[in-house]
């Protein structure tokens, strides 16, 4: 006798195990890394986030007081939020958008 | 030809092609086919083939080697066609930005519609990169019926 | 008188005409030999059709010469044992003498009134071996001419083989009109010293091994129709065929039968007999379509078809029917291990003719006409077929259908006359189909006893012929991307003719089968029996289900004029085909592997090495073996 | 009803809604499929946004004869519906058939690709494997009707099922085969992926695509057409059955892994062989006949 | 013109680089004679991104998140090797709690990766419904990486002298019931593995590696545990699993079928691995800081889900490696799997390829 069939008729009449995404977006799990933003209230664009990056996502230009993050070049790897000695980097449980254009993330602060 | 559109949008078929990325957007691709996602409620089907896809799905960085491989493929499928590149890497280069056999993002190879990021995109992502694509694919179907 | 002309003309005439091809040698002469002997064979069998049948009388002289022919003949193969030190041949012919001088000896004296008489069934083999058969000689004067170029003889050696090329038809035309089981038996014999001699034409050590399988194969069918003929003389004191025929089924005669059908197996190469035909495949190609197609095997079938009403209900026709039974179906598995162009023809034909041994084995008027059905299409697809495959060999050197490979594009011309005639074997709405389709329902009618063995055999044997003409298609029907143009090729004036005469005829009496049937094979089995012919001769009928052919070849057309338009207004653009990502620009059938060097991609047609004749033959052997015992037994008990 | 409308009408009605419902059951099949699979599936409708998309595609083919052969397949499909609604005989329907699917082995033959090939050559054992049973079960209909022709099942008193139960099963193999389900699908699949990629499918792309799509619908509603006229007298218990065993197709394509070509050779021929003789012999020994 | 007979032409044909049974690129030139398979070419590069070179470009620091991008199938274990021979330069003292997290993520990663394999596995012999079936399962492993980490896949959590993440008890209880219920639906689902003739008839006698020539050929992992050889690196006891009684599984049966049986059984090896390190797990810190830079040389053999994965790493006492070598475990097994493939047919291609689970992303990294 297969073996496979109890568990097929058993799935045909049991709820589908699919979350239908996106019409039901599902509560992020807690501690999801995701996109980051930079408090630039607190950033002292010490570039440390930029340094410890590894796929240079982040890149600061300190004369013009401003930070350029690529959401499509990050690996989400929070490297950057373990780093930061300001606690400026905000981790959210939201991951990048998929997008047509791979645009930037642009912070400036709005000290001058 | 609205009928047309509506089902050129319905039923987007995937060739996928691992362009050098590390398996990890691959195995959310297929996890993406898997029950738990189950892209087939959108009528995609993982086809294998490119003369019958409309979806190139791009993971990895284009490099010296696959470049040919994915223009060829790319030649190889229909319009009307997209081309999705999920993963930071395939997207830009990513982690392999210094590598020296990686030419960077698969957009220095064929052109690209959509972009996931991730390292690794999670299904969500690639879910809400489909809808993305899709929305691109009804547009170049539009494009297609008025520039006849 | 006119029948005697006919004789003539049938007989005689190609004995004369082979002779003075045999004296005139010139190139142009023989053409137009050739040419007034075509004419004249097929003009003498459509007046023979439309006279309808005779009766003849030769006199005494005549008579006494055939026997001294005779004699000069197996003289002549004692000789050939002699030289080609076979102790087989040696035994057989020896065996030969001995019973014709002792039935001459003991029955002096006897003769036959009439000696050859022509009923429905000659004229419908006479049709079929003139018409097929005379093609075939107009094809085989350019297929000569190409054949000794590339073997780069010093000396032609045509005449030689235009002689008994023309003596085969005669013989052939001669031994479907006997009556005499005598005159029979000395056709017969024509015919293997023909065939022993077209074999080893070429004069290779393998053409000369095959030849030799064949003669002693053939002598033996040789010495089983002596045999018959022994015995129907001692039951009936007669030996005329139709006074035979009529005498009905005592078991004495039985045996004659049996050996008559002994004989029809070792001529239609039915197993265990099949390995001569197979063999015969190192000669030029026009002998092979000779042997398939008009003369050689049609000889087996026509005597089985002779005996089948004298041994219906008896235990021997089913024997017949199992010998044909299995033999279809095993050739038909062996034919789909093969690579040779020409041999899976002859497993084809072998194939076919068990079928057809099948149907007249079945002994029912429909089984009768199928078989005759068969018959006629199966001698027009196989002489075009091979006529074709001869034309592509003598383009490619090779026999095998790797080689074949994109012949669509090469030879547009040869591919699709190929195609046509393997289409013809195998699918509707051609007339082969219209056989099988008879022949299948003759099978479902036949009695429960052995109903079950031979669907069993009919369903393997036709499953697997599709597959194996199938994938030969295939192999013929690539198309790489380069070619996009079809440009038809050159033939030569003599192949044009024979080909495309063949293929119209083909279609012809595909299309009008109705037609054909009514008036041909109908009046052949006899009144009153046999398909029927539905109104305005539109479709075929029998008591249990309907072909309407026409309407079947008006659906096809609209599907093609349908197919092409859809094709034309979508259109398309030519892609390579798709290689993993790896194609080489510009050669659409190579890709690029290790150390980005290019190869080339190549797809062997499946070779079903597992099933092959390694390992089928020797159950064939056995097998055809059991059956004619079984045969033998079955007359006996 | 008047009689033409009977013997003309309704079949041709039929015959248009052949590749309608055909489509509507392989949305149903890839629904439940998915609900098989704990999944939720595409719509229903989903194989007719397949056909029409592909239809709209830009046209690629390997030569000019892919399109029509490709046609080839559709058509000849048709027409054995067509054979099968107007009653003619069986044998010719599987003449039909069978010249349908040549058609589609030799336009994946045309091009030359391996994958293309190795496919093509694998649905001609796919149809080697399901012709002999096919013949079989159509000889059997004959053994109960006494005739070739379709009308013969209808003039018969009662529902050819009960006659031929393992006839009735040995068709569910060709049924399978004729849907490229698992475990029979060696020359192409829907889902699963292959050792040939696509197998006989590879080179189609587009409209020609859409045709053998639209080709194998009729194939398959021919089939359970076919298994409905087992209980000819009440054609609605016959569709039932015959959606029966449409859904035991789909349970067995989700229990078993694909079979190699040798192995289902034997499989089909074998258990059908065995099915039909033995429901034979038993016809003959109850005197049924 | 001969017969015709025996000249066989040879069926070539390429096996990718894209093809849909290998999710990723790797080209297998096949040679038939007949239907047999013949010769075997493997045509690899595709991936190739040089990530060893850039390891040497690199901060030496940086290399863990890179080293972790090898492949994402294993990730975890990448780290985990790269990092192990960093602290083997450097001299740096991991805490016992962060071995057990390590051993504890390895084993979690060893189960993600088996049972993907599982589920390609039998989709290669177009076993479609047990896929999905396994895969739904799979997402379980998933979850639990996700409420580790925050990620589904790349764990990054492993890190020069320890870990960065720590579990507390709920995590620890969602351990347990979560590898409770995935070894509910194995045993579920392993019967039809094992037991399922349809599956048996494909895989038994499929691919065989005998036993005395796999050293020959240097195939290592479930590949050699599959031929009856208890190769396996984790009997050298690193990290945690010295305090953990580890016995590799060994089944000798040779074929295809065999290996999958090594990897059904690792699936419940795996978690009893877990649920041991669970519970034997000591509290304290998880990270000891190092700040030397690396000199010297070191090298780490630890067992991937595919075999033993190498690490040489050569420090010059800068930030930056002198070089870094890795050695996959698919590498080593290729000349093993490309004389399984000899002899067999196109439709057993897939299950015997996959067999040795290759891994194209590790093996050109």
């Amino acid at each position: 006798m297969p073996k496979m069939l109890s568990k097929v008729l058993k799935s045909l009449i049991t709820k589908p195990a699919t979350v239908r995404y996106p019409y039901v977006k599902p509560e992020p799990v807690p501690g999801t890394r995701g996109k980051i933003t930079f408090d630039m209230k607190k950033c002292d664009l010490c570039q440390d986030c930029e340094r410890v990056c590894p796929s240079l996502a982040i890149k600061i230009f300190p004369d013009e007081k401003r930070i350029e993050y690529s959401p499509f070049r990050c690996l989400y790897c929070h490297l950057c939020v373990e780093s930061c000695m300001q606690m400026a980097i905000i981790p959210d449980v939201v991951v990048g958008a998929p997008a047509f254009e791979k645009v930037m993330d642009i912070f400036k602060t709005e000290r001058r | 030809m609205d009928i047309m559109n509506k089902a050129r949008v319905k039923s987007p078929w995937v060739l996928h092609f691992n362009c050098g990325s590390c398996n990890g957007c691959d195995i959310e691709i297929l996890a993406a086919l898997a029950p738990r996602f189950d892209v087939e409620r959108f009528g995609i089907i993982n086809i294998g083939n490119p003369k019958q896809a409309d979806v190139l799905l791009v993971t990895g960085p284009a490099n010296r080697r696959n470049f040919r491989v994915l223009k060829n493929l790319y030649d190889q499928m229909p319009e009307t066609k997209v081309v999705i590149v999920v993963g930071s890497c395939g997207s830009t280069g990513g982690v392999f930005y210094n590598c020296p056999n990686v030419l960077g993002g698969v957009d220095k190879v064929v052109p690209v519609d959509v972009y996931v990021p991730g390292c690794a995109a999670r299904p969500e992502q690639i879910i809400d990169g489909f809808i993305l694509g899709l929305q691109k694919l009804a547009e170049k179907g539009k494009k297609k019926v008025e520039g006849r | 008188m006119y029948g005697e002309l006919i004789v003539a003309t049938n007989v005689l005439l190609p004995l004369i005409m082979g002779l003075a091809c045999l004296g005139l040698t010139g190139r142009g002469i023989r053409r137009a030999i050739i040419a007034i002997m075509a004419a004249s064979l097929i003009a003498s069998s459509l007046l023979l059709f439309y006279s309808g049948g005779f009766v003849y009388s030769p006199n005494y002289l005549v008579e006494m010469s055939a026997l001294i022919l005779g004699f000069c003949l197996v003289a002549y193969f004692l000789y050939v044992g002699f030289r080609i030190k076979n102790v087989l041949v040696i035994g057989l012919t020896l065996l030969q003498i001995l019973l014709v001088a002792y039935f001459e000896y003991s029955a002096i004296g006897v003769s036959v009134e009439p000696a050859l008489m022509v009923d429905n069934l000659s004229i419908f083999m006479s049709l079929i071996v003139n018409i097929v058969g005379s093609m075939i000689c107009v094809y085989a004067l350019s297929y000569m001419d190409e054949h000794e170029e590339i073997l780069q003889l010093s000396r032609s050696r045509q005449p030689r083989f235009f002689f008994f090329l023309l003596l085969f038809l005669g013989a052939m035309n001669g031994l479907i009109y006997s009556n005499n089981i005598l005159w029979l038996a000395f056709f017969w014999e024509v015919t293997t010293l023909c065939c022993y001699e077209l074999i080893r034409h070429d004069r290779t050590k393998e053409a000369e091994k095959n030849a030799a399988v064949a003669l002693w194969m053939n002598l033996t069918g040789g010495v089983a129709l002596s045999a018959s003929l022994f015995v129907s003389y001692y039951a009936i004191g007669s030996i005329a065929l139709n006074e035979l025929l009529m005498a009905g089924a005592a078991p004495i005669l039985l045996l004659s039968f049996a050996f008559m059908a002994l004989a029809a197996f070792t001529k239609s190469a039915q197993f265990p007999f099949h390995g001569w035909l197979l063999g015969a495949m190192v000669a030029p190609t026009p002998v092979s379509a000779l042997l398939h197609a008009s003369t050689m095997v049609n000889a087996g079938v026509y005597l089985i078809l002779r005996i089948a009403p004298a041994i219906k209900d008896t235990h021997l026709t089913w024997a017949v029917v199992l010998v044909g039974a299995f033999t279809f179906m095993l050739t038909a598995v062996l034919a789909i291990s093969q690579r040779g162009s020409k041999r899976i023809l002859a497993y084809s034909t072998i194939s076919n003719l068990g079928l057809i041994i099948l149907c007249a084995g079945l002994n029912t008027p429909l089984a009768y006409s199928a078989a005759l059905i068969l018959l006629l299409f199966h001698a027009i697809s196989k002489g075009l077929l091979f006529m074709g495959a001869g034309v592509v060999e003598n383009r490619l050197h090779s026999q095998n259908i790797e080689s074949w490979e994109g012949l669509l594009g090469r030879f547009p011309l040869t591919a699709i006359i190929m195609i046509v005639g393997m289409i013809s074997m195998f699918l509707p709405p051609f007339g082969m189909l219209l056989g099988k389709w008879a022949a299948l329902e003759v099978i479902a009618s036949s009695p429960p006893s052995i109903v079950f063995l031979l669907i069993i055999f009919m369903v393997i044997g036709s499953a697997t012929t599709t597959l194996f003409w199938a994938r030969w298609l295939g192999r013929l029907i690539i198309l790489p991307v380069k070619e996009t143009k079809l440009r038809a090729e050159k033939l030569h004036p003599p192949y044009l003719l024979s080909l495309l005469s063949l293929l119209s005829l083909d279609l012809f009496i595909s299309v009008g089968a109705a037609f054909f049937i009514s008036n041909l094979v109908n009046p052949t089995v006899g009144g009153g029996y046999s398909v029927q012919i539905g109104a305005p001769l539109f479709s075929i009928n029998t008591t249990i289900g309907s072909f309407p052919v026409l309407l079947f070849w008006l659906a096809v057309g609209v599907i093609f004029i349908a197919g092409f338009a859809v094709a034309k207004s979508k259109g398309g653009v030519v892609k390579p085909p798709f290689l993993g990502g790896e194609n080489v620009e510009g050669n659409p059938s190579a890709f690029r592997t290790m150390a980005d060097t290019e190869a080339e991609f190549q797809v062997s047609v499946m070779s079903f090495d597992s099933i092959g004749e390694g390992r089928l033959n020797k159950y064939a052997l056995v097998g055809g073996t059991l059956l004619l015992a079984l045969l033998f037994l079955m007359v006996m008990f | 009803m008047p009689d033409p409308v009977l013997s003309y009408a309704l079949p041709v009605l039929l015959l248009a809604a052949f590749p309608f419902i055909g489509g509507l059951l392989r949305g149903i099949d890839r629904k439940i499929t998915a609900h098989m699979q704990s999944r939720i599936g595409p719509p229903v409708l989903q194989p007719f946004y397949d056909v029409i998309k592909l239809w709209g595609k830009k046209p690629f083919i390997t030569s000019q004869f892919q399109p029509v052969l490709a046609f080839g397949y559709l058509g000849f499909s048709l027409m054995a519906a067509a054979i099968l609604v107007f009653r003619l005989d069986l044998l010719l329907l599987l003449f039909t058939v069978a010249t349908a699917d040549v058609c589609l082995v030799a336009a994946s033959f045309n091009s030359k690709s391996p994958y293309s090939h190795i496919g093509g050559m694998r649905e001609l054992l796919s149809v080697l494997s399901y012709e002999p049973v096919m013949i079989m079960s159509i000889i059997s209909i004959y053994f109960a009707t006494r005739s070739f022709l379709v009308g013969g099942i209808f003039s018969l008193a009662y529902p050819l099922l009960l006659l031929l139960p393992g006839v009735f099963v040995a068709m569910g193999f060709v049924l399978i085969v004729e849907m490229k389900k698992s475990p029979f699908d060696i020359s192409a699949s829907m889902h699963a992926h292959q050792e040939i990629v696509r197998g006989v499918f590879t080179e189609f792309s587009g409209y020609t695509m859409a045709m053998v799509e639209l080709g194998h619908w009729v194939k398959m509603m021919l089939i359970l057409s076919i298994m409905a006229y087992f209980w000819a007298p009440n054609l609605l218990i016959g569709v039932g059955l015959a959606l029966l065993l449409f859904f035991v197709s789909l349970v067995v394509d989700n229990i078993y892994p694909r079979l190699t070509w040798q192995r289902m050779l034997k499989t089909t021929w074998t258990f059908g062989f065995t099915l039909i003789l033995a429901n034979l012999v038993a016809l003959f020994l109850l005197g049924g006949v | 013109m001969n017969e015709g007979t025996v000249v066989n032409v040879n069926t070539v044909i390429p096996f990718g680089p894209q093809h849909p049974v290998l999710p990723e690129p790797v080209q297998l030139r096949f040679k038939f004679e007949g239907e047999r398979i013949v010769d075997v070419v493997p045509n690899i590069g595709y991936v190739h991104r040089a990530v060893e070179r850039a390891c040497e470009l690199n901060d030496y620091k940086r290399n863990v998140t890179l080293c972790e991008r090898i492949c994402g199938i294993c990730n975890f274990m990448h780290a985990m090797a790269y990092c192990e021979s960093i602290e083997m330069i450097t001299d740096t003292e991991v805490p016992e709690r962060a071995k057990y997290l390590r051993t504890i993520w390895s084993e979690l990663g060893r189960l993600q990766s088996h049972l993907l394999w599982l589920g390609l596995f039998v989709d290669s012999i177009g076993f479609e419904s047990l896929f999905m079936h396994l895969w739904r399962d799979r997402e379980i492993v998933l979850r639990l990486n996700e409420k580790t980490a925050g990620h589904r896949i790349q764990l990054s959590t492993c890190t020069i002298g320890g870990v960065k993440k720590d579990m507390d008890d709920r995590l620890i209880a969602e351990y347990r019931s979560s590898l409770a219920e995935l070894k509910k639906r194995m045993d579920n689902l392993a019967p039809v593995f094992v037991k399922d003739r349809g599956v048996q008839a494909r895989l038994v006698g499929k691919g065989i590696l005998p036993k005395n020539k796999t050293s020959l050929l240097g195939a290592v992992g479930p590949t050699v545990r599959g031929s009856g050889i208890p190769q396996d690196m984790r009997t050298l006891g690193y990290e945690a699993y010295s305090y953990l009684d580890f016995k590799p599984v060994v089944y000798d049966m040779e074929d295809a079928y065999s290996r999958m049986l090594v990897r059904i059984g690792e699936i419940y090896q795996s978690i009893d691995l877990i649920n041991r390190a669970l519970n034997q797990m000591p509290n304290g810190p998880i990270l000891q800081k190092n700040t030397v830079f690396p000199r010297g040389t070191a090298i780490t053999r630890i067992e991937q889900p595919r075999g033993e994965l190498f690490y040489y790493v050569a420090g010059n006492g800068t930030n930056k490696l002198e070089r870094c070598r890795i050695r996959t475990p698919t590498l080593a097994n290729i000349p093993a799997l490309v004389t399984m493939l000899v002899d067999h047919e196109v439709a057993d291609i897939p299950p015997v390829l996959l067999s040795v689970d290759p891994c194209v992303a590790c093996t050109e990294r």
